[in-house]
């Protein structure tokens, strides 16, 4: 089983990340299940957010405490929330960032495994296609990219199917962006 | 030519008129009248609430062609009328809880309507909700004002006795200033229930701009069955608060419930008006304008102002409190009220 | 068939089964009061009742209730004096109904649709004679005829109809309708035969085989005055005058003239006088609140210019001109002279100082007793002191009206009838009067104003020309349904509407309600509604 | 149909699948999806001939249930937590009138202080409201015990309360097979009221009963609830023939062969419980889990049977009583009377503190080893948090680990 975590702020889509998440999961036949952290959070708040992917049924309901990857939509969550908390020795960290991951986390790229660590300016993708800072689409596809667990069609596929039109295209060229920008690495 | 005279024996004042054509006769006067609220209940001699019941649901049963179907909140009229194994009501009546008829009334109807649109019907029952002042002004108040807010096709019944009778005569937001109740009790530099409290329910409803309000006293029938016919007219949210009188929780003789009603009236103490999409069109005008002490002494909830100790400067206020409402109600000969009107009425009236 | 819930759910009326009339300390029952329009009428007319008629517009219906007590309903609603009135609870309201005019509104409606009176279903047999064919011996003769026995009057005059015919002006009482009224009479089988004065009752009783007889005589006979005159006064009795006018339609006489005397006569005789030219003066020695004159028919006369010289007497007359005595009125109301006198120019004197019966063939009568002008009757029978010969009207009364005639005779004939079918007539107990106090005026309505002034003028128009100014149905029906029905139910429902436990039955129209006793609580609200006061709540025998 | 979707989402199809007339709704987390669903589907057409009402508050949603169930259409509503306690009267009400309203209420700690995460203290606050009170442990149980309880509870006559875990599941979204509309069809008929108001047959409902017959009327409520016992099996037998599904039932057992120790536990939890009981059974650990599914009526003798042999209960509790103990462990001990069987409560999971796998794990480890010494212990609490004040305030400290009555009535006595 792939435990993931989402960490992002209010309103920049990360409980819906990790619902496509699950969706483009879904759609190659997996099993899957995605739940935010419950509360009130408005906009602008630390969000968490948690998916699995299996091949039999997930029976359990708990947070994911001990995740195989950690995506990170928001690069100023990393001084104040412990976004790398429990996270596999040998997992997978995404990072919304323009930056090269030892420029923005040296000390996660010093402990994970070579080349488990990933930054993807996101924000600058979904700014240029979407026209507004929603860097989820982007964020799964690099995650698509990096783990080979998904196809970057069905992540846009997801996104394509929850915002039918223009948004959802926006979200797949988004989302082309951002695997073709870890592929190209 | 003898529907073509106007002035008769008693005009429309009393409960039948043999010389008025048929057309103009009250429900009440019909020897089939639907009875919806039969003999055998257990009110008290003489209730008020008993006759208001029966007159408006009678009215509304004329008006229905029979298609109606009545919500009760907890109360006397609950109590009095359906005490296992007798119930007194000849229609589908329900009773749930004492502050939501409104709601149940609001459910009633969506299922009526529902029902009646699956089975092809044309016409869904339509739905009254009722219950007395406690259960209208106060424990039922926000159930009330979100059915008015929805617009649900219910007309809300209040009948007014100003105050809990059925627990005992205690205080409502409907008692009126002065009065003795158990919970507002003639003692003290201030007997009876304190000035500058209390709720105008029917003033309240207009300002939720919904299609009818009306006033009316079980001393003027012709002008009760009026408003309920007309109500029953229009869909969406309506509202009539009825005054009825209670002997045991007024203090007053148990054949003088119209009587004191017909003072209420008569003094401005109760105004009676009717308004649409919160805009007021027509107000029962005093007959024959009477003091207030003469309505006060008709009752012990207010024997400390009509005795040797009385307060002269309460009647005053209750005086000027009459006055106000003939003042603002245009009680008297040709005056006009002038009330604003509420937000979402014109919405409402346009609304099919 | 639904599956109900036990207990929580119940079938619907079935409170019926609980008989909440236990409960009751008191209980309502219905009171028939004494309306005092009825308790007035010395006709002892229902007007109530044949309001109530009126009212619903079946005129016939009314007519035939007011005509069980009063046969000349069209007379009566123009001569009768309607003292009713003055008693009507709506008095108290604003303005008492207009009986009167709608009691001649219904006389004329019957004359104009030809009702007639039933025959009586079957004939007794028994032959009664009727002395006199004024109103009381109409009257009489009517309701015995009503009780089935053959009636035979005889009156003195030329045509039947009495003081109505020859002491009461035209302009008040036009004689087509009465004879028409007198020929409903008839046509129920009563005979009249004019022109003959009977000298031997005893003799006629006899040999006509009459079983009973009523003495109808009116008072025919002018009172004089001993007044000093020189020869060239020219002095009338009222009677002769109206006599005269009656047949001739007019009377030559001075332009100005003297009526002497304070009666309905004067007033008659003034105003008709007035009506052919005449300047008539009236002289009478009390003053107004003591005049004996209707004071409707007063207002009228003064209306249309009539003077009058209050406490004065004639002490002398001369050719142009009396001498008038000044009085004052004592403590106890009698006029007392003051020996102040004035002239008062005048041509002639009519006398009108009151009336009284020709005696003569009532002096022959013996051991029948006699008071002062009157035969003395039993208050209740109307028999007189001799046997089988019973008196009504004019002869057996000093309330000299066409009303009080046509009780008297209505109630003699009830005595007649008691007599001859070997019992007593004893009345029938009053019910109590209807007070205004018992009643609830508020149901009452107002008139509204332009209806009223309309009705003003129709309700004075009787004292003058009947035939453009009678009221009209509209006005008829208004006024009956002015009428407040006092202690006496009028179907307003009230009783039936305000009972909030639905116990008062309505049995449909005419037959008013009826208690539920199984469901009364007796909570009084019905009597305290009742308009009428026609609900009263008693004690129940606990 | 298998879809990816929310828990309130599956559960808002399933109860428009289930026809009704009438829904009404006032928002409360973590119920609110379930309801904007709804009204969603009712605007848009989805679901014909259905009212939605917005009230004003959920005494008048359950009041507006009351009449339209009244009226003879099938209704549902939803709610939580304070919502659900707002609407007590209403909700004894609908029972006592035997009106087979269906409710779901999305499981959440009840206020004071306020908390919005899911625990059980908001349904079993209503354990004698006269409602049948049946708890899903996944998102696909609460689709299809939504669609039973409208069969039930009209089978019975009484109201159904679907008690799903707020957030946990309500929010989760998963992998979920929607019924097809024909096999729903197929399952549930329209609508036909045991009683209802109706112009052509009038009857008063919602008499004053008094003490001449109200025993009575009580005891016939109670044997509805019998009643209920069998038929939520003959329709959870009934639903599973046609559709395959697995859910529903009066309670639901697992690794309960030989087991040497079984975990009682209502909602989400089962889930995260088999994962960890899986793991423990890899270390030669033998724990059984009983789902209780259907906690009104309470199904006594099947617990019995479903404990059997075993020794050893914990119920794992996610509310309790104050001033008493636990909730569902006096209704074990019922079951299990006069046998020799241990039933203890282990309270956990209040407010929304989440029962991970390692949770379970720690219960079983305690129990087995003998660790729970009395009936009724605060498994999950954090003495940290409990010493921060307790300390400060009153010189009073806890032991870290659980905590247990006595624990707590010895801190007082300090």
């Amino acid at each position: 089983m792939l435990q993931i975590r989402l960490h992002g702020r209010g309103g920049q889509g990360v409980v819906t990340a990790a619902e496509m998440l699950t969706l483009a999961a879904f759609y190659e036949g997996h099993f899957a299940q995605a739940f935010p952290s419950f509360g009130s959070e408005r906009t602008g708040a630390p969000v968490v957010a948690y998916a699995r992917i299996d091949n039999k049924d997930i029976r359990t309901h708990e947070p994911i405490q001990k995740p195989n990857v950690v995506l990170i939509q928001d690069k100023t969550l990393l001084g104040s929330v412990d976004v790398f908390g429990g996270l596999d020795p040998n997992g997978f960290a995404v990072i919304n960032s323009k930056d090269a991951p030892e420029v923005v986390v040296p000390e996660i790229v010093k402990m994970l495994p070579k080349g488990h660590v990933f930054t993807v300016p996101a924000t600058d993708f979904a700014m240029q296609k979407i026209g507004k800072p929603l860097p989820g689409a982007p964020m799964l596809a690099a995650l698509a990219a990096v783990t080979d667990i998904l196809k970057l069609e069905s992540v846009q596929k997801a996104f394509q199917a929850r915002y039918p039109g223009k948004i959802g295209d926006a979200n797949a060229e988004t989302a082309a962006l951002a695997y073709n920008y870890i592929k190209g690495e | 030519m003898l529907e073509q005279i106007k002035f008769y024996q008693t005009g429309s004042n009393t409960v039948g008129n043999r010389l008025l054509n048929p057309a103009m006769r009250t429900i009440q006067a019909s020897t089939d009248r639907p009875n919806g609220l039969i003999s055998g209940h257990r009110a008290c001699q003489g209730c008020g609430e008993a006759l208001g019941a029966r007159y408006a649901i009678d009215a509304a049963l004329k008006a229905t062609n029979g298609q109606l179907m009545v919500v009760n909140a907890t109360g006397c009229l609950e109590v009095f009328s359906t005490p296992y194994p007798e119930s007194a009501w000849k229609l589908p009546w329900v009773h749930s809880l004492f502050g939501n008829a409104a709601a149940v009334g609001s459910g009633l109807a969506a299922a009526a309507q529902v029902l009646a649109k699956r089975n092809g019907d044309a016409n869904a029952p339509r739905i009254i909700a009722q219950g007395g002042d406690g259960g209208t002004t106060d424990i039922g108040f926000g159930a009330l004002s979100g059915m008015f807010d929805r617009n649900d096709d219910v007309l809300y019944i209040c009948y007014d006795n100003e105050a809990y009778m059925n627990t005992g005569v205690q205080r409502s937001s409907a008692t009126p200033p002065s009065a003795r109740t158990a919970t507002t009790q003639l003692v003290g530099d201030h007997p009876g229930a304190d000035w500058g409290k209390g709720k105008d329910l029917p003033l309240i409803a207009m300002a939720h701009g919904i299609p009818y309000v009306a006033t009316a006293t079980v001393a003027d029938l012709r002008d009760l069955e009026n408003k309920v016919t007309k109500a029953m007219s229009f869909h969406g949210a309506r509202y009539i608060q009825i005054l009825v009188p209670c002997p045991l929780g007024w203090g007053l003789a148990s054949n003088s419930t119209v009587s004191a009603a017909r003072m209420a009236m008569e003094t401005g103490f109760f105004p009676v008006y009717e308004a649409e999409y919160g805009k007021i069109t027509s107000v029962r005008k005093i007959r024959q304008k009477q003091p207030v002490l003469n309505y006060l002494k008709m009752q012990r909830r207010y024997a400390h102002l009509t005795g040797k100790k009385a307060d002269p400067n309460v009647v005053a206020r209750l005086q000027a409190l009459c006055d106000a409402n003939i003042k603002n109600f245009g009680l008297l000969g040709d005056d006009e009220p002038n009330a604003p009107v509420a937000i979402q009425a014109y919405e409402r009236s346009q609304a099919v | 068939m639904m599956n109900k819930a036990f207990a929580v759910t119940l079938d619907p009326a079935t409170s019926l089964q609980n008989h909440t009339g236990s409960w009751r300390t008191l209980r309502p029952v219905n009171v028939f009061k004494l309306p005092p329009c009825n308790n007035q009428c010395p006709a002892g007319e229902n007007i109530q009742q044949w309001l109530f008629y009126a009212a619903e517009g079946d005129y016939e219906h009314a007519w035939r209730i007011l005509t069980e007590e009063n046969p000349l309903p069209a007379c009566m609603g123009r001569v009768c004096y309607h003292t009713c009135e003055g008693k009507c609870n709506r008095g108290f309201l604003d303005e008492s109904v207009g009986i009167n005019s709608v009691e001649r509104f219904l006389g004329d409606y019957a004359i104009e649709h030809n009702l007639a009176f039933k025959r009586p279903s079957k004939e007794t047999g028994k032959k009664i004679l009727v002395i006199g064919a004024g109103p009381a011996g109409l009257s009489a003769a009517y309701q015995l005829r009503r009780f089935g026995h053959s009636v035979h009057i005889v009156e003195a005059a030329k045509e039947a109809g009495g003081m109505m015919r020859y002491g009461i002006p035209t302009y008040r009482l036009p004689r087509n309708i009465l004879d028409a009224e007198i020929k409903r009479i008839t046509d129920m089988g009563v005979t009249i035969e004019c022109g003959r004065k009977i000298e031997d009752i005893e003799a006629e009783k006899k040999n006509g085989k009459y079983d009973a007889v009523i003495l109808g005589l009116g008072a025919s006979v002018s009172a004089g005055a001993d007044i000093p005159q020189g020869d060239t006064t020219h002095v009338l009795n009222a009677l002769s005058v109206l006599g005269q006018i009656e047949t001739t339609g007019e009377i030559e006489i001075a332009r100005r003239v003297t009526v002497y005397g304070g009666g309905n006569t004067a007033v008659d005789v003034a105003r008709s006088l007035r009506r052919i030219g005449a300047e008539p003066v009236i002289v009478y020695r009390r003053n107004r609140e003591k005049m004996r004159a209707n004071a409707e028919e007063m207002d009228a006369a003064i209306a249309e210019g009539i003077q009058v010289k209050w406490l004065s007497t004639i002490s002398e007359a001369s050719k142009d001109a009396l001498k008038i005595e000044k009085m004052v009125l004592d403590e106890n109301g009698k006029p007392q002279p003051t020996g102040q006198f004035e002239e008062l120019p005048s041509d002639a004197v009519v006398l009108a100082l009151g009336q009284n019966v020709d005696k003569t063939a009532l002096s022959k009568l013996q051991n029948l007793q006699m008071e002062k002008d009157s035969v003395v009757v039993n208050n209740e029978t109307m028999m007189t002191s001799i046997d089988g010969i019973f008196a009504a009207g004019d002869v057996a009364t000093n309330d000299r009206t066409v009303t009080h005639a046509i009780g008297m005779g209505k109630n003699a004939a009830r005595g007649v009838n008691a007599f001859l079918n070997g019992s007593t007539y004893k009345k029938p107990q009053k019910h109590d009067l209807a007070k205004f106090e018992d009643m609830h005026p508020w149901y009452y309505t107002d008139a509204p104003k332009t209806v009223r002034q309309e009705l003003e003028v129709a309700r004075r128009s009787n004292t003058f020309d009947e035939v453009q100014f009678g009221l009209t149905e509209e006005n008829a029906i208004f006024e009956a349904r002015r009428c407040l029905s006092c202690g006496n139910c009028m179907e307003c429902d009230n009783c039936y509407g305000v009972c909030p436990d639905s116990a008062v039955v309505k049995l449909g129209p005419g037959k008013g309600y009826e208690f539920n006793y199984d469901y009364c609580k007796g909570c009084g609200v019905c009597a305290q509604e009742c308009p009428c006061g026609h609900i009263k709540m008693v004690p129940e025998q606990i | 149909m298998l879809e990816q979707i929310e828990g309130s989402l599956g559960v808002a199809k399933a109860v428009a699948l289930c026809r009704p007339g009438v829904v009404c709704a006032y928002p409360i987390s973590p119920q609110t999806h379930i309801v904007e669903n709804l009204g969603k589907f009712v605007k848009n057409g989805e679901l014909k001939d259905c009212d939605f009402l917005n009230v004003e508050s959920e005494f008048s949603a359950i009041s507006v249930s009351i009449g339209s169930e009244v009226g003879g259409a099938r209704t549902y509503t939803a709610t939580a937590s304070q919502g659900l306690l707002f609407m007590t009267e209403g909700i004894y009400s609908a029972s006592g009138l035997g009106l087979p309203i269906v409710m779901t209420v999305a499981s959440r700690a009840i206020g004071g202080p306020i908390n919005i995460w899911n625990d059980h203290s908001d349904s079993l606050s209503q354990r004698d409201s006269g409602w049948l009170q049946l708890f899903c442990e996944s998102n696909q149980d609460a689709v299809d015990t939504h669609i039973m309880a409208f069969k039930i509870a009209e089978k019975v006559g009484l109201p159904v309360m679907v008690c799903m875990d707020g957030f946990v599941l309500t929010h989760a979204f998963e992998r979920l097979d929607i019924p097809s509309q024909e096999t729903v069809d197929k399952f549930l008929k329209p609508y036909e009221p045991k009683e209802y108001l109706n112009t052509k047959e009038p009857v008063s409902i919602g008499a004053m009963v008094g003490p001449e017959a109200f025993t009575e009327v009580r005891l016939l409520q109670q044997r509805k609830m019998a009643k209920a016992l069998d038929v939520i099996e003959e329709v959870t037998k009934e639903y599973r023939e046609l559709t395959g599904s697995k859910s529903g039932g009066l309670l639901d057992c697992y690794n309960c062969e030989n087991a040497d120790l079984k975990l009682i536990i209502l909602g989400s939890t089962v889930g995260t419980a088999k994962d960890e009981i899986d793991r423990l059974k890899a270390e030669g650990i033998n724990v059984g889990i009983i789902s209780l599914k259907s906690f009104r009526p309470f199904p006594y003798a099947a617990i019995k049977e479903a404990i059997g042999d075993t020794k050893q209960v914990i119920c794992v509790e996610r509310a309790f009583s104050f001033g008493a103990r636990g909730i569902i462990c006096p209704e074990v001990k019922r079951a299990v009377e006069g046998t020799s069987c241990d039933v203890k409560t282990v309270v956990a999971g209040l407010g929304g503190r989440p029962i991970f796998g390692t949770t379970i794990n720690g219960i079983v480890k305690d129990a087995l080893a003998g660790k729970f010494t009395e009936e009724f212990t605060f498994f999950d609490v954090n003495a940290d948090v409990l010493n921060s004040y307790t300390q400060k305030h009153e010189g009073v400290t806890f032991n870290k680990g659980p905590i247990n009555q006595s624990a707590i009535e010895k801190s007082v006595k300090a």
